[in-house]
């Protein structure tokens, strides 16, 4: 099964997140502070960021790249699924919180709330808000996904109908009656299943379950691309009508992805709450989906592994030329990146290294074939 | 008046044209044959500047234009009717006519009647659009289009395809027609033999990239071209 | 040359970049002060600068870099409430000093942030009071950007106005979205609700760059500051720079430091800081004054500590005693939140203020307000309980 | 409370005063010295002695007071008028003096107020149309009983009928608030309030004094329910007015975009950059002209607006031949190059002109506003409507008529076959997105008139251009006349309902619906032209 | 309406159709049959409604009026094209599309006759059956050393030969052809004409075409249409003995 469905750039990349799930927490608690090899856990917090948003750009290539749905508006499922997991952060707190209420959040207390709004019920059990993940963004998919493709809404327009889904679900968690804290959103996490989310075994423990989770969901991911699921959903996204016309329901294999995908974005939310400490509305900002788009453009869209090598790039690019003298001139950095790597690379970084090493096999196959007189071979 | 001089043009790393020579007189036809993906439509965006070529050049009006972009080669008087028609699908029958004025000058802006005379049909859908039309109505407005350009020289591709009878025999009158008394050259694309047989002055064959067998109307020996075409 | 370095962490893109750059500024004007007057513990002092960008995540992971990869020994920085939010379990888990200079509203103490800006018993309480007692204000709206810090001294507002006799139908409360530019209706709303016949005034918590198309269309709509006066919590001499302000005359604001105030302090900190932006038209304003006496605070806490180890400096720091602007002395209070004057200003054709009222004295800053049931009965101690959130009615800390 | 009782003294002592003016003409120079205290009491004590005082100096010191022009020293205490030409007179002789550094006599509201009234009486009078005008809005205001007579006086002399009504009017609301007026006159008073039928009028009659005769009471009561219906009426047509002033602005900042996005394909991200330069464009325009020739104020819109083109222009068209020509066939690619674009844009604004709002001013004829019936009507947004209609015309006939629209179409359209026709393809399109861009430049100078000009500005438009571009029907430019407008004026009347978040995003809500039942648009083209 | 699910004995039944777009009548009250088995051609002049006929039997057209009767009972104008696909009726277009980012194989795969749900497909696994239908399609379309190859960079013909290739794999009750041998040459022609006519032994068939001769090797019924209707029907010497016939389509 895996071999079927890993090519090299696969393998490459699942082994270096087992070594990384493997060595990082190694490095980081086995060593001592002053050690060359020590890796700080800020370090460590910075890597499992990167993996989280490494699964937000994998969920999205795999509608974008496979399927031609171009989601805007991606970052609500990730949101949606961090806010499943800072509400059962949230309830962990108990009576730690600044006013002492056993069951009200803080902000609730503050706001004047009497009790507890039905929709937090549950949230206190891990089993329930794990569930919950993976159902309301699923759910959400599912309903916006249904109208959408049943409706045959394609292109641009389902594009900017995402992006006014997540702009409505911002402008919804700012306000405060909304029952999820307004602009401040959830924080001042305690505890997960026990554990002191700020202690270091609890990061490296997070950081390897990031890891798990984004090498399980690119394996399911290959697994479906490499299948006929894939050709077919390749094939709907070159030619849809074309596709039914052959009798493919092309509505339900849409679905069928984009539920999946955004799932997948509220697992790596939910991962990425504990780990920044944080989820409040400005993760549903249109122009966060945005910028996740744009991880899986420079990473080569339609390739997986540079999905999620876009999103440790653009991210490790912004953590540096956001410090130090670089800081106020950041964004020429950045915006100078995206213009060259459309440029110069039209196919991402992965996609023009897969090119590149495709052509000159290529070249080589028509330099052999050249005196038999062969018709001539197309590129890729 | 154009001529290619032993073409080559890839595709990434695959050769589609291999050394083709050709050459188009005013008031000629030359007819290029062959059967699919032999490279024929390659050599008419060769000529037009639609694909670089690789190597050779190309002569029209004893300049060589292969480094021209195609608006220009365009403005030089090579008018080019696409396989597959290519018409602007959301301007008008009128307006896609109008498209063809860019290289004149203001006082020869107009459709020329002959258009209206050669397809009639245009006459009737000015405003409808062009993506609406039926495909053979789409062959004839890209023909029509041309028309407007006052070419020097007429690349067709497969201008029969999808047509029906009777405007087949219109067009092959039309083009006869262009030929002698517009004195244009023109070159023809073409699969349906006794339509390219009974225009041609000249006829080249094609494989594989290559020319491999070319003829004039005097000298032909249609056996040979028969045989040529069936390889 | 070992160096003692400071933590600025100010957003310097993204929407906040508006307020906060200006905050970077004067921190590195301040610390290059300190420097050429010999720096620190014989030491010199370095700014190390980090752009959080307005993303809250990216604040806390900010925060993380300047406190352990950079080893800063005191941190100046956020701007808004979630910013704030954001890193304080960072440096509550990595033990560091955060100075907060915004008006924020309350409800907080913790034991690693010192809050230098205003509670909103220092600001939005007296700018009422001066409402209600010199223009005589009988009917309120109390309009504002939908987010924690309106809401909270809106609930504030409305408890204390109630308290004074205001009836339910003279209060008025709007809630727009942050960057709201499209005010025609609620300013049309707001001048049908002031046309009763009672004298209506304005209490505006609107946030940043809302304001500018709000102002805009009340002068349009022809709102004067005599018909309907606004008095503003987050308009001040920075957000004036950027509004034409002919229509404004007369409308408020409440702050507890302004430009205007003529004091030989003031004069020469205004001329330090045009010198060092080498701008003659940039302009000071409130929280500017906040991380001055924020950085002046530290600054003797750590002389007086001798050391810059935080849990020293944390203790050190309350009861420390630094000049402000205005000409009083700022006392850090055990509540972490300091004493600061109140000032109400007039809006002037030149975008500057007129200060038309001022408290007698200073104010000392709550962190819980009395007005809220939640808050009512706690009190932070940081000196004597070690506490932020005592409860006075079972006396324990936290519950 | 005490309001009141402090407007009744206030009254009571015009009231007095007005009744023997000489008496009282020795307070005004006592008065006068109450100037020098700086007190806002003080001040205010001396604002209703001068104005009782009968004194003819009276109205100047007011006025002087009114515009910031009055003046005091303490040694010696002395009162100034500054004059236009900047010299200095005395208040008390209106003889020329040069005094040793005066300080201005200052003003809260309260005062200015009091100013208000003050001068309405003395200026009801006056030869100025425009200053009777205001004279009797702010007698209305302040139903002071004392100004009874000159009112008299004045509307039995009044030619202008505007100021006719408005003095009629305040005369009116001072009758009805009249303890010993007549019956019949307050009935009269009811009526005249009640053809004026405004907000003001509707409180005044119903917080009639409790002594009020019953038969007053009753046409009052009626009078408020007509007014009231009136109200409903025209709130309706207020709600469609801002919807339509909504709608125009969301037009113009997605008019641009109908051309790069709509016409072109790019997915232009960077669009609201152009807007933002075009706004950043008046304000340099402004600038130099406050510096330069502050007389060109009023024309600094006129001046900016080619500029504004110019710029935005030149910048798209050096994105589109940097950039874009290399991404045509690939728009999602243009997504992101844009994107990146427009990083830099805002950190090229924000690194030149820094990160602060930037104030551009209403030019005068851009301020205020006019009623017509219940209905405000600011200028500026009135004259944002006109000019993105014309805006939207100009851009249409040249789409449709002009050979380069023509052009325009055919390259978007197929490109390898524009250039078959001999269709300059690089240059139509490098022109096709700087007119898009300079649209959005010129868009921006008429937004810089209603919102911030910061380097955020373009961020706050780009979604709802798009939104409305989409929801229109991409690449129809009528669809998008008809999305802004849309979207605009169900905005607005949902808002008063729902409120300005809920309403937002109800409007977004609805357009996600909308989609479905027309998955391409509003204007959505149809037929096999589209598919092809 | 009132239109109960009614029986024929034909195939496809097409009764009174009337497309309009925009007022104009691309399809005017058109009726014709085919029977089970039956091959048939369909001429006519350049936007006869052709094209159009086609998009009404396949869904992609819903007509303004009339209905359209598959397999004696099922009603087509209430179905989506994956329905009427499902049906088992297959469609070349004349534009020739293919899955331009998939080989010549997987394009023939994908049209494959199978289950066509996700699950399945999601599941699915090669096998030799279909491997061998596979090869034995591309040799039916002589594409074998294509197989490779991306669809995208075939030529013209060879497009069309693949649609035909995919057409054969989706096995489908009845065929409609739009213009088969368009860009193919006279020989290419006669093979077309041969494939044809051997599908026709197991399935019906609706060949659209212009090229006269191929219609005549056809040597099946025709259906001549103008403007929307029919204007004749017959043996293709019957048709093109036809004066109108002549006057509008051959020519003279
Ligand atoms: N864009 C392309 N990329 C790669 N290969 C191409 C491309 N276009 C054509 N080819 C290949 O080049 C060869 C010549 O193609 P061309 O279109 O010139 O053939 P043709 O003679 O016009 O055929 P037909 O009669 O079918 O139109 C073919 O093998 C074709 O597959
Ligand atoms: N969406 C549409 N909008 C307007 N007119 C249309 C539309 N679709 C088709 N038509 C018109 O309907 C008529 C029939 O078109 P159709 O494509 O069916 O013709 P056809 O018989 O297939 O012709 P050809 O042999 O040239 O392919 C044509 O005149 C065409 O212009
Ligand atoms: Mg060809
Ligand atoms: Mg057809």
């Amino acid at each position: 099964m895996i071999t079927r469905t890993l090519d090299r750039g696969g393998w490459i990349f699942i082994s270096i997140l087992i070594a990384a799930a493997i060595i990082v927490p190694i490095l980081n608690i086995a060593t001592s502070p002053s050690s060359p090899l020590h890796i700080p856990s800020y370090a460590v917090a910075l890597l499992g960021k990167y993996l989280c948003y490494a699964l937000l750009a994998l969920s999205i290539d795999l509608i974008w790249g496979y399927a031609g749905i171009l989601s805007l508006g991606h970052g609500a499922f990730f949101a949606l699924g961090g806010y499943a997991m800072g509400m059962y952060l949230m309830r962990q707190i108990g009576t730690r919180g600044v006013y002492a209420h056993p069951t009200l959040p803080d902000f609730m207390v503050f706001l004047n709330y009497k009790q507890l709004p039905w929709f937090w019920y549950g949230f206190d059990m891990f089993w329930f808000a794990a569930l919950m993940v993976l159902l309301v963004p699923g759910l959400l998919a599912f309903v916006f996904g249904w109208l959408a493709f049943r409706s045959r809404v394609t292109g641009v327009y389902l594009s900017i109908i995402t992006q006014a889904l997540t702009y409505a679900l911002m402008l919804g968690f700012f306000r405060n009656d909304f029952g999820f804290g307004g602009n401040n959103g959830l924080t001042d996490f305690k505890d997960i299943l026990g554990f002191n989310v700020q202690a270091q075994g609890t990061r490296a423990a997070l950081f390897v379950l990031s890891c798990v989770a984004l090498g399980g969901c690119f394996l399911l991911c290959r697994a479906i691309v490499t299948s006929k699921l894939g050709k077919v959903l390749i094939g709907v996204r070159d030619a849809e009508s074309r596709m039914r016309f052959l009798g493919y329901r092309v509505e339900s294999y849409k679905l069928f992805v984009f539920v999946l995908s955004a799932m997948m974005a509220g697992v790596a939310g939910a991962l990425y709450v504990p780990q920044v400490g944080i989820i409040n509305p400005g993760e549903f900002a249109p122009s966060n989906s945005i910028e996740a788009v744009i991880w899986v453009a420079v990473g080569g869209r339609g390739t997986l592994t540079g999905a999620a090598l876009g999103a440790f790039i653009v991210n490790y690019a912004k953590t540096t030329f956001t410090s130090g003298f670089l800081a106020p001139y950041w964004l020429f950095m950045l915006g100078g990146l995206f213009v060259i790597v459309t440029l110069l690379m039209p196919r991402g970084i992965v996609g023009t290294f897969r090119h590149w090493v495709a052509q000159r096999k290529a070249k080589k196959d028509a330099a052999k074939a050249e005196p038999n007189g062969a018709q001539p071979q197309a590129a890729e | 008046m154009l001529e290619a001089r032993s073409v080559n043009l890839h595709y990434g790393a695959a050769q589609a044209l291999r050394g083709v020579s050709m050459v188009a007189e005013a008031g000629k036809i030359t007819c290029i044959l062959g059967r699919n993906g032999v490279g024929k439509t390659s050599l008419l965006r060769a000529l037009t500047g639609h694909q670089p070529i690789s190597g050779g050049s190309i002569v029209f009006d004893g300049q060589e234009i292969e480094r021209l972009r195609p608006y220009e080669r365009a403005r030089r008087g090579i008018a080019y009717v696409p396989q597959g028609r290519d018409v602007f699908p959301l301007l008008t029958v009128e307006e896609n006519l109008h498209t063809g004025y860019a290289p004149l000058k203001r006082a020869q802006r107009y459709v020329p009647e002959e258009v209206f005379d050669l397809f009639p049909v245009l006459a009737d859908m000015m405003r409808r659009r062009g993506g609406d039309l039926s495909g053979g109505q789409q062959q004839q407005l890209a023909i029509g289009r041309a028309l407007v350009m006052r070419p020097k020289i007429l690349l067709l591709d497969e201008p029969t395809e999808g047509i029906q009878p009777s405007i087949i025999k219109d067009i092959g009158r039309a083009i006869t027609y262009l030929r002698d008394t517009a004195k244009m050259a023109i070159v023809l694309v073409e699969q349906y033999f006794d339509f390219a047989h009974e225009l041609g002055d000249r006829f080249a064959v094609m494989d594989r990239g290559s020319v491999v067998f070319s003829c004039g109307r005097d000298d032909m020996d249609e056996g040979a071209l028969r045989r040529a075409l069936a390889i | 040359q070992e160096t003692i370095k400071v933590g600025i962490l100010h957003s310097l893109s993204g929407t906040m970049a508006i307020s906060e750059t200006t905050l970077k500024d004067v921190m590195l004007m301040l610390i290059e002060e300190q420097n050429k007057k010999g720096g620190l513990l014989g030491k010199k002092l370095e700014a190390v600068v980090v752009d959080p960008a307005s993303n809250w995540p990216l604040f806390a992971e900010k925060a993380r870099e300047l406190i352990s990869k950079e080893k800063v020994s005191a941190v100046f920085g956020c701007w808004t409430s979630v910013s704030r939010k954001s890193v304080l379990p960072v440096f509550k888990e990595l033990n560091s000093i955060l100075f907060y200079p915004v008006q924020y509203e309350g409800e907080e103490s913790e034991r690693n942030v010192f809050y230098t800006g205003a509670a909103p018993n220092q600001q939005a309480i007296p700018a009422v009071d001066y409402l209600a007692k010199e223009e005589k204000v009988q009917r309120w709206v109390l309009a504002g950007t939908d987010y924690v810090y309106p809401r909270t001294t809106n609930k504030i507002l409305e408890a204390y106005l109630k308290s004074k006799g205001v009836k339910q139908e003279d209060i008025m409360i709007n809630y727009t979205p942050f960057g709201h530019s499209d005010w025609q209706t609620i300013v049309a709303d707001i001048k049908k609700f002031g046309s009763a016949g009672k004298k209506t005034a304005v209490v505006s918590t609107i946030n940043g760059d809302a304001n500018v198309p709000f102002y805009k269309e009340l002068g349009n709509q022809g709102i004067k500051a005599t018909d309907i006066p606004v008095v503003a919590f987050s308009v001040g001499e920075e957000e004036l720079a950027g509004i034409d302000t002919k229509p404004l005359l007369g409308h408020l604001a409440a702050w507890n430091y302004f430009e205007s105030i003529k004091t030989p302090a003031n004069a020469e900190f205004i001329k330090k800081w045009k010198a060092f932006t080498k701008n003659e038209k940039r302009v000071s304003n409130d929280p500017m004054e906040a991380h001055v006496i924020g950085f002046a605070m530290w600054v003797k806490a750590v002389e007086k500590a001798g050391t810059t180890d935080p849990d020293k400096v944390i203790d050190a720091l309350p009861g420390t005693e630094a000049p402000n602007l205005t000409g009083g002395m700022s006392k850090m209070l055990p509540n972490h939140h300091i004493t600061k004057p109140v000032f109400i200003g007039e809006i002037k054709a030149d975008g500057q203020f007129d200060v038309v009222w001022k408290t007698e004295g200073l104010v000392a800053g709550d962190a819980w307000s009395k007005e809220l049931d939640g808050s009512k009965d706690l009190v932070a101690d940081w000196v004597e309980k070690k506490c932020g959130n005592w409860n006075t009615k079972t006396n324990k800390c936290g519950s | 409370m005490t309001f009141f009782r402090f407007i009744a003294a206030g009254i009571f002592l015009l009231a007095l005063s007005l009744s023997a003016p000489i008496a009282r003409a020795q307070d005004f120079a006592a008065a006068l010295a109450d100037f020098t205290t700086d007190s806002f009491s003080d001040t205010e004590k001396a604002v209703t002695t001068i104005a009782t005082s009968g004194n003819p100096r009276a109205a100047d010191v007011i006025q002087a007071l009114q515009d910031g022009r009055l003046f005091f020293t303490t040694e010696p205490k002395a009162v100034f008028i500054r004059t236009a030409d900047g010299k200095f007179a005395d208040a008390a002789t209106g003889q020329a003096a040069t005094p040793a550094s005066p300080r201005p006599v200052r003003l809260n509201n309260r005062l200015r107020r009091s100013v208000d009234a003050a001068l309405g009486g003395l200026t009801l009078l006056s030869p100025d149309a425009n200053k009777r005008l205001e004279a009797a809005i702010s007698v209305f205001r302040s139903r002071d009983a004392a100004a009874l007579p000159t009112l008299d006086t004045a509307i039995a002399k009044e030619t202008n009928t505007r100021v006719k009504r408005a003095l009629t009017e305040a005369r009116a609301a001072v009758i009805l608030f009249k303890t010993d007026a007549s019956e019949t006159d307050k009935l009269d008073a009811v009526a005249v309030l009640r053809a004026r039928g405004d907000q003001e009028a509707k409180a005044l009659l119903s917080s009639l004094p409790a002594d009020s005769p019953t038969n007053v009471k009753t046409a009052a009561q009626s009078a408020v329910a007509a007014i009231e219906s009136n109200l409903a009426l025209w709130a309706t047509a207020q709600n469609a007015w801002y919807g339509i002033s909504l709608g125009s602005v969301l037009l113009l900042a997605a008019i641009g975009l109908a051309i790069t996005f709509g016409v072109m394909g790019v997915i232009n991200m960077a669009h609201g950059e152009m807007v933002m330069l075009g706004a950043y464009t008046t304000f340099v325009v402004q600038e130099i002209i406050r510096t330069k020739n502050p007389a060109l104020f009023d024309y600094s819109l006129l001046i900016a607006l080619p500029l504004a083109f110019c710029v935005a222009g030149l910048v798209g068209i050096a994105i589109e031949r940097g950039v874009i020509r290399w991404l045509y066939g690939r728009p999602l690619e243009t997504l992101l190059a844009t994107w990146g674009i427009s990083l830099i844009l805002q950190q090229a604004v924000r690194t030149q002109f820094g990160p602060t709002n930037k104030e551009v001013g209403n030019p005068s004829w851009m301020s205020g506003a006019f009623e017509v019936g219940g209905l405000t009507i600011t200028y500026n947004r009135l004259w944002i409507v006109c000019f993105t209609l014309a805006v939207f015309v100009g851009l249409l006939a040249m789409l449709r008529f002009s050979r380069i629209g023509l052009e325009m179409r055919a390259v978007t359209q197929n490109r390898a076959m524009a250039a078959s026709m001999g269709i300059r393809t690089g240059r139509i399109d490098a022109l096709t997105f700087g007119l898009g861009s300079g649209i959005a430049g010129i868009a921006g100078v008429a937004l810089s008139q209603i919102d911030n000009v910061s380097p955020n500005l373009g961020q706050s438009y780009i979604i709802d251009s798009f939104m409305v571009v989409v929801f229109g029907g991409v690449g129809n430019l009528w669809g998008t006349l008809v999305g802004a407008f849309t979207l605009g004026i169900a905005n607005k009347f949902l808002e008063p309902f729902a409120g300005a978040v809920l309403g937002k995003i109800a409007i977004l809500v609805l357009i996600i619906l909308f989609i479905q039942k027309r998955p391409r648009g509003l204007f959505a083209l149809k037929g096999r032209a589209v598919e092809a | 309406m009132e239109q109960q699910p009614r029986t024929t004995p034909a195939l496809l039944y097409l009764d009174a159709i009337t497309v309009a777009f925009d007022g104009f009548r691309a399809l005017n009250k058109l009726s014709f049959t085919i029977a089970p088995g039956e091959m048939r051609a369909i001429i006519g002049p350049n936007g006869a409604g052709k094209t159009t006929m086609m998009d009404v039997v396949t869904g992609k057209t819903k007509p303004d009026e009339g209905d359209v009767v598959f397999d004696g009972s099922h009603d087509l104008s209430s179905m989506d094209e994956t329905q009427i696909a499902t049906l088992g009726i297959g469609r070349k277009f004349q534009k020739p599309t293919v899955f331009e980012s998939h080989t010549v194989e997987d394009n023939l795969r994908l049209a494959l006759k199978a289950d066509r749900r996700p699950r399945a497909t999601l599941f699915w696994r090669d096998s030799s059956e279909e491997r061998d239908r596979l090869d034995a399609i591309l040799t039916t379309i002589r594409m074998t050393p294509d197989r490779g190859r991306l669809a995208g960079a075939l030529s013209h013909g060879q497009k069309q030969w693949l649609e035909i290739g995919m057409l054969l794999a989706q096995e489908p009750k009845l065929l409609l052809v739009d213009e088969p041998v368009a860009g193919m040459t006279d020989a290419e022609t006669m093979q077309t004409a041969e494939l044809l006519r051997e599908i026709n032994r197991e399935r019906s068939v609706v060949v659209v075409e212009h090229d006269m001769a191929f219609v005549r090797e056809l040597g099946v019924k025709v259906t001549c249409l103008h403007e929307g209707s029919v204007i004749a029907e017959g043996s293709i010497d019957q048709v093109s003995e036809n004066q109108r016939v002549v006057e509008v389509y051959l020519g003279r």
